[in-house]
């Protein structure tokens, strides 16, 4: 398929198609922009309320982005994303209360949101590569770190536990230490006289949200169709003979987990900018599985799949929520439906399968059978 | 108050405190370690077990056959979730992850739908007993006592028995042990089936000193788990009783030097620690070093 | 003979309390052809692993080069210019034959120079016109071939083979003899470790006999053939 | 190639858009009504507790719809309860809450078990400007324009029971408690209680939420031979403490304002685990008088099933008698007309646990508090009726919400008086 189409695309769009990713063909490109130009002009019809929840689901589509990079791509599984998550969403309050007032704007909060998760991902991920942590054991430490940044915030109720101007909180959340001191800020970029405010509830932060989710997801495209993705697949396939080409796979693997961890924090900061709010509770075990669930429901080795599965997933359990008792167990059902049916992920499974039918129905075999195929063919 | 009656009260939380991780991981460790499945419905089954135990105690069945009673629940529960849905998981570990997760969904919030939030658990047996001025309950060493039982049960089982063998081949190889006449079909059913109505035993038991609810095992699944995947794969049954020992040996002196809250924190610090020393499990490690030795 | 490029010195390899190397010392000279043998268990992997350095040998020392190399990581001694090609296919099956090579040739290439250079070494290895053909579409033989590409398109000093005519065709397997025939004239040093003897009669390189862990025996291919002794333990094996 | 997922997306997009038509469709229609906006967890872990709220707000909606509804602009309204599960799940509130601001339009939001539920779902709440109350137990102390709060406060719970403890049983005492903000709370003012009624607290320990091997902290509650502990012991883990203590033997009495009152417990242990327990609730089913028999016969007659009639119950119940009230005294639904009629002291003499008058100028209720022990066989004995308890604390610290709102906590610390009983 990418031998056909490789010459067809306009080479703006050659970076971004590979078989790292489904969807190569220009009519998925025709039908992406359609999507996201629908998205785009969906507050013109649209409740303020839904405008806002989309706001939400977005955010958690980057945050699914960012561990289906390291699960899907590299390899690597993790219990614990939405400790990132949770580190950049603190990361986030803390800076911009401390920092609003005198300058005015929340973009270098913004920034240190994605940061401090990446540090923090950096050090544990050289702890755990460099001591060969593979498989559930890296899952099930990062859980480890979840869990403990959680039981270090729940228990900040006390009034001494203030950076700055920011109070921790503890289960009640992150606020202002003091009555003088501001409370979590709008996401506000610019510079002095420039700066625009982007209310979690408004439109402009709707738009601000889709612009993000789009680029982390191009950019993420862009990365795992490069020679760096090509590399992340070779460790994913074969850590050890990646190793005898001459690369330090623990490098190429804290440098996915770092690059994850930043966009997962990325995710966290905008979460918090959206409701000013942040709270403890998204360290526990419930919100590090719910990324995963998104993840392996889409399709791990599939970017367009994640964000679609994360979408509907976000959206199908907050309609659920209105059903009252039922919903958990209506949830219940979907999950295991979903994955009895497509155990590599619903929307991976049918992208799939889609592309096979349309290859099929306009009656021509996918590349054109080299010597090598039919070789393969005659075995 | 004596110093006898101190050192025997660190030994008390010593074995109460290893109870607890051997209980709750007993029956995790052969569906992980034998199968690589993450059952995150083994909660569950533990709340199956407890809720099976309390029923059939209020209707005047004895503690100890309230118990077996949640076990064969339990089982045949399992035997049904394997049948269903865990037999298309085999070895995928998040895959796996994320069914369970599902299915523990359904059975929690079925059993809140059909009988409520809550019930009555069961009364503690045995009352107390005093070392140098200190008293403690008996039933706590009852269920360490009944932890190594059903853990040494397990390992004679699978180390003795013909299903054992056939259980530890299928395991192994599944091809090679179908090709020599073991019907690994039913070697699974029978292992996740054994490991299910292990989470409904122990969940029988804790029930004995917990509130019991529909969301009563979720509680137990996360510190199981850890204390499983920290034993490592080398040789599970061993490996989930190295890790009982050192993670509760931690706690326990952290608790008594500092406080409680360190003690609590500091399981989950020492599997961190242990993890990256050790980053194939505990019982990996244990037989590294001692082939190293013997190449001396 | 010139002076060895890789030497192992009274190497110990102990696992679970299975010694599957005892006391192994062997050298291969710089330019050579030389290939290991030895009946199943001898330690033939064992050796394998521990000379590209996934398993570190228990005791005993390895050089290359006359550095020693014995505690170096796989990737390190990678970089000196020792290139592997595993038993099994290892080649990176969900990428594309011309994607698989921008991974050995992306640490010394610019990238606008890789599907030319990638090129070249796909023809070198019979495989031209399979660039952007999945690797998992390929047969097994070439996949075989393919991965053998990949080890030297990172340009060695020293290629280790294990096993490279495994579950081929004689017609494939006499391609395979050939390519590496064709590959030590072009200055290449080469380790093949085999456990086919009919492979090894092709290449008429010098031996090396494993057994339980230790050299047992060395020579020319025709010396280690009539040798009573190889026979009895190969038969013995058998 | 991917169609078939951008076409489904494509259509649920369709969906959305759909759904967000009949949304703005509907406002006309709504406006008819009233709308009581509630969140609480109908499961997970605390469902035990909650689901009786709802009990109460269903049966407060019925019994003041069956009356005609209540007179606002000139027209009788109908109350419309709309209720959302929650899921034990704090990032849910905050989702929800947006749902009942935005999209029902809610007039009032009631939500929230927990004191990170009660957050998340109220600072949604009030920075959309609308009315929220919370409805059981709290740490107390928040003064905001838009929030009121139908529970008792640890001043109203913790100071009149520890002087009876003091008083009645001795003065030295222990504490422990879970790590969070309430039961941090709780400990402060236990600290004041104790300093004003000449008790001392021989021991003071926070534990999080996932302990429940205790015989350490048995052991040295035992070593501190105190005449009563103080408990502020939540969750599942934690409460296994009793089964433990009883079991080793540790029998001195025990005071908790968290257990009986929200998670019956006395009916989920088997006997004799509890007893001993001496607990302060504002209300529960076995507060006699006839005003609380009535309510429990109704509430059972509506849902036969319910296990307790908790303080839940009561109080959901209490806070749409009081909305309704007010806006019957208001004779609007305007938020800042609601909230004037809500701070003239808006009264219910015939609540479940006897007269509940919301102060004004806290936006906290006046209350009955009681104090019961739990017998051997997990029946409940009224100690003493601790009286018609007031909260003074933001009034004693200069708050007048009636003036203006700071929009914060108070906690004890803010209280100089105070500073001398807190000091470690």
């Amino acid at each position: 398929m990418t031998g056909v189409t490789r010459s067809r695309i306009p080479a703006l769009l050659a970076g971004l198609n590979g078989p790292q990713t489904l969807g190569n063909s220009r009519l998925f490109w025709v039908l992406w922009l359609a999507g996201v130009a629908a998205f785009a002009l969906l507050p013109c019809v649209a409740s303020r309320y839904q405008v806002l929840t989309a706001s939400n689901f977005f955010i958690s589509a980057i945050l699914a982005l960012s561990l289906c990079l390291i699960w899907g791509f590299a390899g690597i599984l993790s219990l614990g994303q939405a400790a990132f998550f949770g580190v950049g969403g603190y990361a986030y309050g803390i800076v911009g209360i401390n920092l609003i007032e005198a300058t005015g704007e929340s973009g270098a909060a913004l920034v240190v949101g994605a940061l401090a998760p990446a540090l923090l991902a950096a050090a544990v991920g050289a702890l755990m590569f460099y001591s060969r942590l593979k498989g559930v054991y890296v899952a099930i430490l990062m859980l480890v770190v979840s869990l403990l940044l959680g039981l270090f915030m729940r228990q900040t109720a006390d009034p001494a536990y203030a950076i700055g101007g920011a109070y921790l909180g503890g289960m009640n959340g992150l606020g202002p230490a003091t009555a003088s001191d501001p409370s979590i800020p709008n996401l506000t970029l610019g510079f002095g006289e420039l700066v625009a405010e982007f209310d979690g509830r408004g439109r402009s932060f709707y738009w601000l949200a889709l612009g993000a989710l789009v680029a982390v997801y191009l950019g993420l495209r862009w990365l795992v169709n490069s020679s760096f993705g090509y590399l992340l697949v070779a460790v994913r396939e074969d850590e050890r003979r990646t190793e005898t080409f001459g690369y330090d796979v623990r490098l190429i693997q804290l440098g996915a987990f770092c690059i994850s961890a930043a966009l997962a924090g990325l995710a966290g900061a905008l979460y918090t900018a959206w409701g000013t709010y942040i709270h403890p509770d998204g360290f526990s075990v419930g919100p590090n599985i719910l990324v995963v669930i998104w993840v392996a429901v889409g399709g791990r080795k599939d970017l367009t799949s994640v964000v679609v599965a994360t979408l509907s997933l976000s959206w199908i359990s907050i309609e659920l929520a209105t059903w009252g008792e039922i919903s958990l167990l209506v949830l219940g059902v979907i999950l295991v439906a979903a994955m009895l049916v497509a155990p590599e992920g619903v929307f991976a499974t049918l992208g799939a399968w889609f592309g096979r039918l349309m290859v099929r129905s306009r009656r021509r075999p996918a590349p054109p059978p080299t010597a090598a195929a039919k070789l393969g063919a005659a075995r | 108050m004596e110093w006898s009656g101190q050192v025997f009260s660190w030994i008390y939380q010593y074995f109460d405190n290893m109870a607890f991780l051997l209980l709750a991981a007993s029956g995790l460790i052969l569906i992980y370690g034998m199968m690589g499945v993450i059952n995150m419905a083994h909660g569950e089954l533990m709340m199956i077990g407890a809720y099976v135990a309390s029923a059939a105690f209020y209707v005047g069945a004895p503690a100890p056959v309230a118990i077996v009673a949640a076990g064969l629940v339990a089982g045949l529960v399992g035997i049904a979730m394997e049948r269903l849905v865990i037999r298309h998981f085999y070895n995928q570990l998040l895959s796996s992850l994320v069914v369970t997760w599902g299915l523990s969904l359904i059975l929690s919030q079925g059993v809140l739908l059909a009988l409520g939030p809550s019930t009555m658990n069961m009364p503690t047996p045995f009352g107390s007993f005093s070392v140098g001025g200190f008293s403690f309950g008996v039933y706590r060493m009852v269920l360490f006592a009944t932890a190594i039982g059903l853990i040494a049960g397990v390992w004679a089982l699978f180390r003795f028995s013909s299903f054992g063998v056939a259980a530890r081949a299928a395991m192994e190889n599944p091809r090679m042990a179908s090709a020599l006449g073991v019907d690994t079909k039913r070697v699974y059913t029978a292992t996740f089936a054994i490991g299910s109505a292990l989470g409904g035993i122990a969940g029988a038991l804790f029930a004995q000193t917990a509130a019991i609810s529909p969301f009563f095992g979720q509680n137990y699944t996360p510190m199981a788990f850890i204390t499983v995947v920290m034993g490592g794969g080398a040789s599970a049954i061993l490996g989930l009783v190295y890790a009982a020992l050192y993670l509760a040996g931690v706690q326990t002196i952290a608790s008594n030097v500092f406080n409680q809250y360190v003690g609590y924190v500091s399981i989950m610090a020492a599997a961190f620690i242990g993890l990256l020393v050790m980053p194939s499990g505990i019982s990996d490690f244990v037989q590294k070093r001692r082939a190293r030795r013997m190449a001396r | 003979m010139s002076a060895p490029i890789l030497e192992v010195r009274d190497v110990h390899k102990v696992y679970g309390g299975v010694r599957a190397l005892n006391g192994l010392s062997l050298s291969v000279a710089a330019g050579e052809i030389h290939c290991v043998v030895g009946p199943n268990g001898a330690g033939k992997s064992t050796f394998f692993k521990t000379l590209i350095g996934v398993e570190r040998p228990t005791t005993g020392q390895v050089f290359y080069k006359g550095q020693e190399v014995t505690k170096l990581p796989a990737f390190r001694r990678a970089r000196l210019g020792l290139s592997v090609k595993f038993q099994n296919i290892s080649a990176f099956g969900e990428l594309t034959a011309l994607q698989n090579l921008f991974v050995p040739l992306r640490r010394n290439h610019r990238k606008a120079d890789i599907p030319a250079r990638a090129s070249a070494v796909l023809a070198r290895v019979g495989l031209a016109g399979v660039e952007d053909t999945p690797v998992r579409q390929l047969s097994h033989g070439q996949q075989q071939w393919l991965s053998i590409g990949l080890s030297i398109a990172a340009e060695p000093d020293l290629l280790l083979l294990d096993e490279p005519a495994a579950g081929l065709s004689s017609e494939e397997t006499a391609r395979t003899a050939e390519l590496i025939r064709e590959l030590n004239r072009s200055g290449m040093t080469v380790v093949v470790i085999e456990h086919d003897m009919g492979f090894i009669r092709s290449l008429r390189a010098r031996t090396s006999v494993l057994h339980y862990g230790r050299l047992f025996a060395q020579g020319g291919f025709d010396e280690i053939a009539t040798n009573e002794d190889v026979r009895r333990i190969y038969l013995g094996a058998a | 190639m991917r169609a078939p997922v951008r076409s489904s997306l494509a259509s649920s997009l369709f969906v959305l858009s759909v759904v967000g038509g009949a949304a703005v469709a509907t406002p006309a229609s709504a406006k008819d009504k009233i709308t009581v906006c509630t969140i609480d967890d109908l499961s997970g872990d605390f469902s035990i507790m909650s689901t009786p709220k709802t009990y109460g707000y269903k049966l407060a909606v019925k019994e003041i719809n069956d009356a005609g509804g209540i007179e606002v602009d000139g027209k009788k309204k109908l109350i419309d309860l709309i209720s959302y599960d929650g899921q034990s799940d704090v990032k849910r509130y905050q989702e929800m809450a947006q749902r009942c601001v935005f999209e029902n339009e809610a007039d009032v939001v009631m939500a929230g078990y927990t004191g990170a539920e009660r957050e998340a779902a109220r600072k949604e709440v009030v920075r959309n400007k609308t009315i929220y109350w919370h409805n059981n137990q709290g740490e107390g102390g928040i003064a905001d324009h838009y929030s009121f709060f139908a529970g008792p406060t640890p001043e109203q719970q913790v100071l009149p029971a520890i002087k009876y403890m003091v008083e009645k049983i001795g003065p030295r005492m222990t504490f422990i408690g879970a790590d969070y903000n309430f039961c941090r709370a709780i400990g402060q003012w236990v600290r004041v209680a104790a300093g004003l009624a000449g008790g001392k607290i021989e021991m003071e320990e926070y534990f999080p939420f996932g302990v429940s091997q205790w015989q350490a902290t048995i052991d040295k509650i035992k070593g501190a031979k105190p005449d009563f502990q103080v408990h502020c012991l939540v969750g599942a883990d934690q409460v296994q403490f009793y089964p433990q203590a009883q079991a080793a033997g540790l029998k001195t009495p025990v005071w908790s304002n968290v257990t009986i009152s929200d998670g019956y417990e006395h009916k989920r242990f088997a006997p004799p685990s509890l007893a001993n327990l001496y607990v302060p609730p504002g209300y529960i089913e076995d507060v006699p008088g006839e005003a609380s028999k009535a309510f429990v016969a109704k509430i059972r007659a509506m849902f036969p099933s319910t296990p307790y009639v908790n303080e839940h119950a009561a109080f959901g119940y209490v806070a749409v008698k009081a909305m309704g009230e007010a806006w019957k005294k208001a004779g609007s639904t305007d938020t800042e007309k609601t909230i004037a009629a809500l701070e003239s002291d808006i009264s219910l003499p015939d609540a479940p646990g006897g007269p509940w008058i919301m102060r004004g100028k806290q936006h906290h209720a006046a209350m009955h508090t009681y104090l019961f022990k739990v017998k051997e066989d997990h029946t409940l004995a009224l100690v003493s009726d601790l009286g018609m308890t007031e909260p003074q604390f933001l009034t004693s610290i200069g708050v007048d919400m009636t003036k203006k709102a700071p929009n914060r906590q108070f906690l004890p610390p803010d209280n100089p008086e105070w500073k001398k009983y807190l000091a470690p």
